[in-house]
């Protein structure tokens, strides 16, 4: 579904990915796992196009897309969940929805969205901005929905929710992997969580990409090679 | 103390106040070309015969004189604007003040030598048919007084300003605004013979300055000299605050003020303060600058010449004390040039200036010789 | 708007210029002789009617480390915000020891009299380096005159490694915070609520986004400060607040649902309704 | 001279009587030499020729006292012969007074107006006025009546009684018993002027209030003196209110102008978050527009509007989109130095149209069917292009707000200001939305250029009389709120007018410009702040 | 030294606010310089235009001064127009010992022994035009309008005396002020309307300055105020102004001046041709401060031939008593005090943007540089001529003050 091949990414002057390569099943969730700053958020943020790649190839669904811009990625079914949630803090609940779904040409919200996430429904003329934490989260990840994207991009998608939420969560991406042939990619500290909803792994460290494989090969030696400081 | 420290912790200076240029190639470069105009200038103006072609004209040493008040405000502008995020659409207007202060007392030197003969009335208020001296007149015929208020007047104005705005948290382009109604409002005003300003003539046709006639080449170059003089004091001066702690306090209410404020600073203190001082060293400027140009009037105050003034420190770069400065004297002695060369076009080379400027130098015209961010 | 309202709002306690104010907030003087350090009692916050916080009565002792939890929305950083003065509720108490009303003191003042927050979203100052971050928020006087004047001495400067150290950004101490990851801006959060050096600790969720090892690491570090200081957290990692907690507090649409030791409060069927799932 | 003024009235109605005869040689040569005595003569000499001229009852008379009154008349300069004269694109036509027909082509070197002053005119305009008494149109005899309004005088009075009968309009045949009332209020007999005064009793007109008022205070009989001061102070009381009317009108068609000049700045500026210099200019280029399309269609000023509405929008609308894909979009994330660019762009433009249309002031017309006012009453008359402002500006807003409400455009381009990546992750194309939205602001500028060539100059400078405030009104309102704008702008410009009587001109700009910092300081975010965590959040 | 050309400096704003009236300007010194090298040029030498742009910036007015005094050695300025702009300009001409050729009617108050004033103080313009108001219209009530600055405020304050002078009541005369490119007259107009409306004959006196005219007599066109209810006589508002306005409404309102284009004399045609031809377009207007360019142009090129230099002492004594045509069949001579004589003229506005001349002076009147109608400078004359060499002379007191830079 997704592929990667030898990307290289920069800030400024500061190499911060190195070939990295990561093979994304379709259908499948994949968990991009490593420690803070190792470039987890940057490759996600270059694969939907809100970082230009230096070099290297990323394929979408058999097409090339590193020159496409971020919009033309999102409408082509990639839906992003980023890190710090990134709410339009100015406009309501439900127009933070709506403005992901008029750009797949709809007005409604889908049914999945307000089933997973009540409280998107109960404040949908609340400001996305005056929601707690953990509701904006619920919102980013309701947004990225509202794209019926066929590859999700999240970056720690549980953070600040609550517990019950947080299963949820795990499991509706288990479901929308099955029913609708959703493709994952995850991004994600906690082990239990990952362990839980992914089935493949790819591992970073410093900028490159380490180890992959299916998630029940993870082993303690790699977490502790890489996972734990 | 040698311990052995990260060497992260270095970078904050130990003591603000000293070595004060460390690590300031621009404000060495600009310091160092101060104390070269100093000396060189006054020889060259001087010393050389005019037949010379290393002569420099009475001419050349007024407008370099006068760039050099704009470098001073322009230096005035970066420090709220640069270091403490808080743009000023207004910032003429304490120029503008600082300068009337002046201009005062170059009105009372007059005396009697007057169009209208009175000792004691500037000759616009005979015309107007005026009694006795208004009551803020008072004490402008003394330059200690005057000198007072040259930083007096314009750093009480900017601190009740400052106060009513950052105590009620008014913030981003709302200050931005109201800061150019203040100088708005203050050209209508002085517009206004009522005022006592001399209406929309303002104050002109001063003869001497601390009893040196104003028209005198020697006085011209004294003014040049002190303006370079200001120029360098205020340059140390911002630099030993932005260095300071306080001066980093200042930068972070211009990135993240509620942050700061959560800190424990109280954000309104420090914006209050860099303002007012900011203030004052435009009042300077505006001071030096009247008797070198022989006039102030109202359209000092007018807007347009304070969004100038916010371009000059764009062009130059905006957040580094010495391209502000740099940018305030280039910019001006662009249009001086221009507008000799082609008179009649002379707009289009400045607005693409401005354009360029920005697409191609987005740091400034310094932002070409400056390859990291300073390291104050 | 009438003439009258000018000198009234000028003359408004809340917002005063307080140059003249004596000032009993240095940290360290919060007179805490008589049983709890903050208190809260009925307090109600709402927003265009929605009851954020509704009535909501806390204790917090010397010394204790609270951990707070429940849904998403039930008002623990609202609580927060009323405790650190940016938010002014619609009724209710609040103090800080025996004597500081803090519905009656600014943000500012608050934070000079000793209570210290790291915020759920990491804020830091992004255009400044990572020790300046931390030296901005080191202990000591605030106003713009001794700023201004002040150097930074060996004593410092240690103090300023130690917690580089401690939170693992030495490395990073010269890179701007903004280009830290987000992981690395939860850390210089907890590093610059170290430097403050608070009486009281608000910690809103600090394992967010850290790995399991980092979390262990957290929970020691809050472990270690509780007993000189008093440490509230706000968490939703059930892991996490297992290993520390001994007293857990369940808010629930802006009140206190259930109180009392971890295993009871998650044996609590409200709780587990509410919250935890099964 | 009143006796005088009746028998050449008399004389005068009687010759206009005869305008059917036909015209024979000797009265050709009579109004030649008349219309002579109009060039050469002193301007006395001119208001008796006027006056002989009327009376000749030539069939030509009132066509060439028309031709006078429209500065038509013409002499060859050395010859002195008098022709009407219509200015060619280059040059003239040239018509004969006394046939009316056309006899050839002059250029602008070889005639001279016939040159006449106010007198020669009022008297022209009197005459023409009592001829036009008993004309079959009716606006031409409300013309009459009201001009005879300013001058009743006794015999005119009496011409009146005989036509009030047989007039079928109410609204002339009251102003002619009006006119009729006020000749009789120097009737020597006291009844007569009390009853004259009874006529006048409810009417606002100046007129009125004066002879009323010179009734009230020296009338010699003490019940006509007395009747006349009631009168009087009810005609004050109903004019003073009528005036206060006048104040709001004067005060909401200047916010109509403010919210009109600030609502594309509404949009470049508070939605988007780009300070635009230039927006004076784009409302300068839709002024200039409106002056190309009239160039472009000379003979059709009445329509040229409906035309330069949507050219303006256009025009503008190309320029900001030029200026967003050819500067601004390099900026975003640097709001700021959206500052120097466009404030650099303004120079240019001004200096373009400098260069293009020259320095001066270029004269737009305004159509026939926006000029002049809709009298309410004697006290209140409506300026009509202030009126058509009022209304337009109110279309632009309720244009906008629908355009903003109703479609995904205004969802868009909140969003991509709030949160350029992440709208782009969402599929929002930033780069089009922003060059649409900022050739919407543009184009809105270029409207209030349309509306303003219609009450204030066009010249290169106009922009920078309008920048200020419109900064003043976007953020009075509040940043970002169109809903600010249009209450931002109207307050102000009310607060104006009230002032402005009080304190003059200056001192009312002044003290408004002082209220909003002081307003500013109450409601840091204007009057429709952005309000909540997400505003207050750093 | 022969060879090299006379320098001619030109400090008109090409751009800014006052680009509007001074673009002309500076257009029609290049034409009379142009003219002047086709018929031989000056002395035998080419004549050289300086051109600079001030751009409506005071200050810049006077670097630029400097600039062409002592860089470029101009023998001459042509240029400014406010008053603030020669009040800045001032001390730099006097300093360095320049001539200006000032064009533009102004409040007077003034002698310089290096400024020569081409347009009309008060005397030449606003007496008459009063004068003309209340002797042949009648006029008992006087509205003054003005652009707060000071040529309006001085002109005003000395018609007030002269009104009052000439016994009109207070009450009767009205003053208002409006600042610079004011454009919502509505309030205005009506509270005229108003005063005008209490039976007496009322005319407007307007001091409006450039921009400011166009709304306010478009506001007066909508308002319904004609010529004949209320008349206007402006003094700043000629050709070029109502080059801007829809004048079809306007028509009978008045305009004092010492030229107008209508003038049918031949030097004017040929003067409006030859402008015509300068700007390639036949529609372009001439004004009275091009004439009076026009003429200083001529007094000054009259008077280096006399003095057989440029040198500045020997044109400035040259040119006293130079008397030159002006473009209304008349002679305009040099007086000692440094101003001119003119003729005044009342003109009417015409549908074509044009004025009438409805009444003039009999022959020319003296410029008076300090006003008799003002208590405090009726005692003072002035006068470039040995033995007093003063611009300001209180004949009462015999001192000679101010203005003294020159030595
Ligand atoms: N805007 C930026 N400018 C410069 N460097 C940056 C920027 N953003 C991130 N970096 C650096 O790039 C590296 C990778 O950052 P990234 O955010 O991808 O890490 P991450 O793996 O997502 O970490 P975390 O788990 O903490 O979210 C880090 O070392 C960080 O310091
Ligand atoms: N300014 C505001 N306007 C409207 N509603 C608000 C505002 N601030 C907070 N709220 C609402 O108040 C409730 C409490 O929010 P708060 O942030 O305190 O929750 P929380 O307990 O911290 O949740 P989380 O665990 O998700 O961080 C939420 O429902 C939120 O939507
Ligand atoms: N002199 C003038 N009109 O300012
Ligand atoms: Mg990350
Ligand atoms: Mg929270």
């Amino acid at each position: 579904m997704l592929s990667i091949r030898k990307l290289n990414q920069y800030y400024g002057e500061s190499h911060t990915l190195w070939d990295v390569d990561c093979e994304v099943p379709a259908q499948g969730c994949t968990c991009l796992m490593g420690r803070n700053g190792v470039g987890k958020t940057t490759v996600l943020k270059t694969v939907m196009g809100l970082l230009p790649a230096a070099s290297g190839e990323i394929e979408f669904d058999g097409r090339r897309i590193e020159s496409r811009p971020a919009e033309q990625r999102a409408r082509g079914g990639i839906g992003y969940v980023p890190q710090g949630r990134e709410i339009f803090p100015l406009l309501s609940v439900e127009e933070n929805l709506r403005v992901a779904r008029t750009s797949v040409g709809r007005r409604d919200i889908p049914t999945l969205v307000h089933e997973l996430f009540p409280v998107l429904h109960d404040m949908r003329h609340r400001r996305g901005g005056d929601l707690s934490g953990g509701q904006q989260q619920q919102l980013a990840i309701g947004r990225a929905l509202c794209l019926e994207p066929r590859l999700l991009i999240l970056d720690e998608p549980t953070e600040g929710i609550q517990p019950n939420i947080v299963r949820e969560i795990g499991d509706v991406i288990q479901r929308l992997n099955r029913d609708q042939a959703m493709t994952v990619l995850l991004v994600e500290q906690k082990l239990p969580f990952a362990r839980r909803t992914a089935d493949h792994f790819v591992i970073l460290d410093r900028g490159r990409s380490v180890a992959d494989g299916r998630m029940d090969e993870l082993g303690d030696d790699l977490v502790q090679r890489y996972l734990t400081v | 103390m040698a311990t052995p420290q990260s060497s992260a912790t270095r970078l904050i200076p130990e003591r603000p106040w000293r070595r004060l240029l460390h690590g300031d190639m621009g404000g060495r470069i600009l310091l160092g070309a101060l104390a070269v105009l100093i000396v060189v200038i006054p020889i060259l103006n001087q010393g050389v015969s005019p037949s010379s072609p290393f002569h420099v004209s009475d001419y050349t040493v007024n407008l370099l004189g006068r760039y050099l008040c704009f470098a001073l405000l322009a230096l005035a502008l970066d420090l709220v604007w640069g270091y403490a995020g808080i743009l000023s659409l207004g910032h003429g207007a304490f120029f503008a003040l600082g300068g009337y202060a002046m201009g005062m007392y170059l009105m009372r030197q007059i005396g009697d030598r007057g169009v209208y003969g009175d000792p004691v009335l500037p000759d616009f208020m005979v015309f107007l048919g005026w009694e006795q001296l208004p009551w803020f007149w008072y004490g402008f015929d003394q330059f200690w007084f005057a000198a007072l208020m040259v930083l007096l007047v314009p750093g009480v104005f900017g601190f009740i300003f400052g106060w009513l705005a950052f105590r009620s948290r008014v913030t981003g382009v709302y200050l931005s605004i109201i800061s150019q109604a203040m100088t708005y409002a203050l050209m209508l005003a002085f517009f206004r013979n009522e005022m006592g300003f001399g209406g929309n003539n303002g104050l002109t046709d001063f003869k001497d300055i601390l009893g040196f006639s104003l028209s005198d080449p020697q006085t011209r170059l004294a003014l040049f000299v002190a303006s370079a003089l200001a120029l360098g004091l205020a340059y140390l001066l911002c630099r030993m605050v932005v260095r300071s702690r306080a001066g980093r306090v200042v930068r972070a209410v211009r990135d993240a003020e509620p942050r700061t404020r959560s800190l424990g600073y109280r954000t309104d203190h420090y914006k209050l303060w860099i303002w007012t001082l900011s203030a004052m060293l435009a009042g300077l400027a505006g001071a030096l600058y009247v008797p070198q140009v022989g006039i102030i009037n109202p359209s000092e105050f007018s807007p347009l010449n304070s969004i100038e003034i916010v371009v000059w420190v764009a062009v130059g770069g905006r957040g580094t004390l010495y391209g502000a400065a740099l940018g305030g004297a280039l910019v001006n002695y662009a249009q001086t040039l221009l507008t000799a060369m082609i008179a009649e076009l002379w707009l289009f080379a400045l607005g693409g200036l401005f354009v360029a400027v920005t697409l191609f130098f987005p740091r400034g015209l310094v932002g070409l010789f400056r390859r990291r961010e300073d390291r104050s | 708007m009438s003439l009258l309202d000018r000198p009234r709002e000028v003359m408004r306690r809340d917002r005063v210029f307080d140059f003249m104010m004596p000032d009993p907030l240095e940290a360290g003087r919060v007179d805490t002789r008589h049983g709890p350090i903050l208190y809260l009692e009925d307090v109600t916050v709402s927003f265009d009617g929605f009851r954020a916080l509704d009535a909501l009565t806390l204790y917090i002792d010397v010394g204790e480390l609270r951990c707070i939890i429940g849904p998403n929305g039930a008002g623990k950083s609202t609580m927060m915000d009323v405790i650190t003065g940016r938010i002014r509720p619609d009724q209710g108490q609040a103090w800080l020891g025996q004597r500081l009303d803090l519905l009656r003191m600014q943000e500012t003042d608050i934070s000079r009299a000793g209570i210290g927050r790291k915020f759920q979203k990491p804020t830091v100052f992004p255009e400044h380096r990572v020790v300046e971050n931390l030296e901005l928020a080191m202990a000591g006087p605030r106003g713009v005159w001794s700023t201004l004047r002040q150097h930074l001495d060996g004593e410092s400067r240690d103090r300023i490694d130690s917690v580089l150290t401690e939170i693992g950004l030495q490395s990073a101490g010269h890179s701007r915070a903004g280009q830290l990851s987000h992981g690395q801006k939860q850390w210089l959060e907890i590093g610059m609520l170290l430097m403050q050096n608070p009486q009281v600790l608000l910690v809103d969720e600090p394992v967010a986004g850290m790995t399991h090892q980092e979390m262990d690491r957290t929970g020691e570090l809050l472990q270690r400060l509780a007993g000189r200081h008093s440490v509230v957290v706000v968490e939703h990692d059930m892991d996490f607040v297992r290993s520390i907690a001994r007293t857990v507090t369940v808010l629930h649409q802006g009140s206190v649902l259930a109180e009392g030791s971890m295993d009871a409060v998650q044996a609590d069927p409200r709780v587990v309704e509410v919250y935890l799932g099964e | 001279m009143k006796r005088f003024a009746r028998c050449m009235l008399v004389s005068l109605l009687m010759a206009l009587g005869l305008t059917a005869s036909p015209a024979g040689a000797a009265d050709d040569e009579a109004l030649v030499s008349s219309l002579r005595q109009l060039n050469e003569g002193s301007f006395e000499d001119k208001a008796a020729a006027v006056r002989t001229i009327a009376e000749s009852g030539h069939p030509r008379a009132v066509p060439v006292l028309q031709a006078l009154l429209d500065s038509r008349l013409y002499f060859r300069i050395g010859g002195g012969e008098i022709v009407i004269a219509d200015s060619l694109d280059s040059g003239f036509a040239v018509t004969d007074p006394l046939s009316g027909e056309r006899v050839g082509e002059a250029s602008q070197y070889e005639i001279r107006r016939v040159s006449i002053n106010n007198a020669v005119r009022s008297e022209a305009r009197k005459m023409l006025a009592l001829a036009g008494l008993s004309s079959p149109d009716r606006q031409a005899r409300s013309e009459a009546v009201e001009r005879l309004l300013e001058s009743p005088d006794p015999a005119i009075a009496e011409r009146m009684e005989g036509l009030v009968a047989e007039e079928p309009v109410d609204a002339i045949r009251r102003d002619m018993s009006l006119v009729i009332g006020l000749a009789r209020l120097d009737a020597p007999e006291a009844a007569i002027r009390l009853e004259a005064l009874e006529t006048l009793d409810g009417s606002l007109r100046n007129r009125v209030r004066n002879e009323v008022r010179r009734l009230a205070q020296n009338d010699p009989d003490p019940t006509v003196q007395a009747r006349a001061a009631e009168i009087l102070t009810g005609i004050q009381e109903r004019r003073d209110l009528w005036g206060l009317g006048e104040q709001i009108f004067f005060g909401l068609s200047a916010g109509s102008v403010l919210m009109l000049a600030a609502f594309g700045l509404a949009i470049t500026f508070g939605v988007m978050g780009v300070i635009n210099m230039a927006h004076g200019e784009l409302i300068m280029l839709g002024a200039y527009t409106t002056y190309v399309v009239q160039l472009l269609m000379p003979n059709a000023i009445d329509y040229s509007l409906f035309v330069a509405i949507p050219a303006a929008f256009l025009v503008t609308g190309a320029f900001g989109v030029a200026i967003e894909r050819g500067v601004i979009r390099f900026l975003y994330g640097r709001p700021l130095e959206t500052l120097l660019a466009t404030f650099g762009i303004s120079l240019i433009l001004q200096q373009l149209v400098r260069t293009v249309f020259s320095p001066l002031n270029r004269q737009v017309s305004t159509p026939d069917w926006m000029s002049g006012a809709i009298e309410v009453n004697a006290a209140l008359s409506l300026t009509l292009n202030r009126l058509y402002v009022i209304a337009f500006a109110f279309l632009v807003f309720g244009l906008l707000l629908l355009l903003f409400k109703r479609t995904t455009l205004g969802l868009k381009v909140r969003a991509v200001s709030q949160n350029r990546a992440m709208a782009r992750a969402v599929g929002v194309s930033s780069s089009r939305i922003d060059a649409l939205t900022f050739g919407l602001g543009a184009g809105v500028a270029g409207l209030a250029g349309v509306a303003l060539s219609q009450i204030t100059n066009v010249g290169p400078n106009m922009g920078q009389a309008y920048i200020i405030d419109s900064f003043l009104v976007v953020v009075f309102g509040g940043a970002g709120s169109l809903w600010g704008t249009l209450v931002g702008g109207l307050s102000l410009g009310v607060l104006n007018k009230f002032l402005e009587p009080e304190t003059g001109a200056v001192l009312a700009k002044v003290l408004v410009l002082v209220f909003v910092i002081l307003f500013i300081q109450r409601r840091p975010q204007g009057l429709f702040p952005q309000r909540g965590r997400a505003a207050s959040e750093g | 030294q022969e060879e090299d050309p006379i320098k001619v400096g030109i400090l008109h704003s090409l751009s800014g606010t006052m680009a509007i009236s001074e673009t002309a300007l500076k257009e029609t010194v290049e034409m009379l310089i142009e003219q002047q090298n086709e018929n031989g040029g000056l002395l035998g030498r080419e004549i050289e235009p300086v051109v600079v742009d001030p751009a409506s910036d005071w200050p810049r007015f006077a670097e630029q001064a400097r600039q062409l005094l002592a860089d470029d050695e101009v023998d001459v300025v042509f240029g400014t127009w406010t008053s603030v702009s020669r009040k800045s300009v001032l001390p730099v001409f006097e300093e360095l010992n320049g001539l200006l050729f000032y064009p533009v009617q102004y409040e007077g108050e003034e002698s310089s022994e290096n400024v020569f004033y081409l347009g009309a103080s008060p005397n030449q313009q606003a007496i008459p035009a009063v004068d003309y108001l209340m002797d042949e219209l009648d006029v008992e009530r006087f509205a003054l309008l003005g652009t707060d600055y000071v040529y309006p405020r001085t002109t005003n304050k000395i018609l007030e005396q002269y009104l009052m002078d000439n016994g009109v009541a207070e009450e009767d005369i009205m003053i208002n002020y409006t600042p610079f490119g004011h454009s919502d007259w509505q309030s205005i107009v009506s509270d005229v309307r108003d005063f005008g409306g209490q039976g007496e004959k009322t005319a407007i006196v307007s001091t409006i300055n450039g921009d400011a005219n166009v709304p306010f007599y478009t506001e007066l066109a909508n308002q319904g105020v004609s010529a004949s209810d209320i008349p206007v006589v402006a003094f700043s508002v000629g050709e070029q102004e109502l080059a801007g306005i829809d004048t079809e409404p306007l028509v009978g309102h008045m305009s004092a001046w010492n030229y107008f284009m209508s003038a049918p004399t031949t030097e004017n045609v040929e003067f409006i041709q030859a402008w015509h031809e300068f700007k390639d377009d036949t529609s372009a207007v001439t004004n009275d401060p091009m004439e009076a360019h026009y003429i200083g142009f001529n007094m000054w090129v009259e008077a280096v031939r006399r003095a057989g230099t440029t040198d500045v002492e020997a044109v400035q004594d040259a040119i006293i008593g130079v008397t030159v045509p002006n473009l209304t069949g008349g002679y305009a001579t040099m007086m000692p005090n440094h101003h001119i004589t003119k003729p005044v003229m009342i003109g009417e506005i015409q549908p074509d943007g044009q004025f009438s001349v409805v009444w003039e002076t009999n022959g020319e009147v003296a410029g008076d540089a300090w006003s008799d109608y003002l208590p405090e400078s009726s005692d003072i004359i002035a006068s470039w001529r040995a033995p007093l060499l003063c611009g300001n002379y209180n004949v009462e007191t015999g001192v000679c003050s101010g203005q003294d830079y020159g030595d």
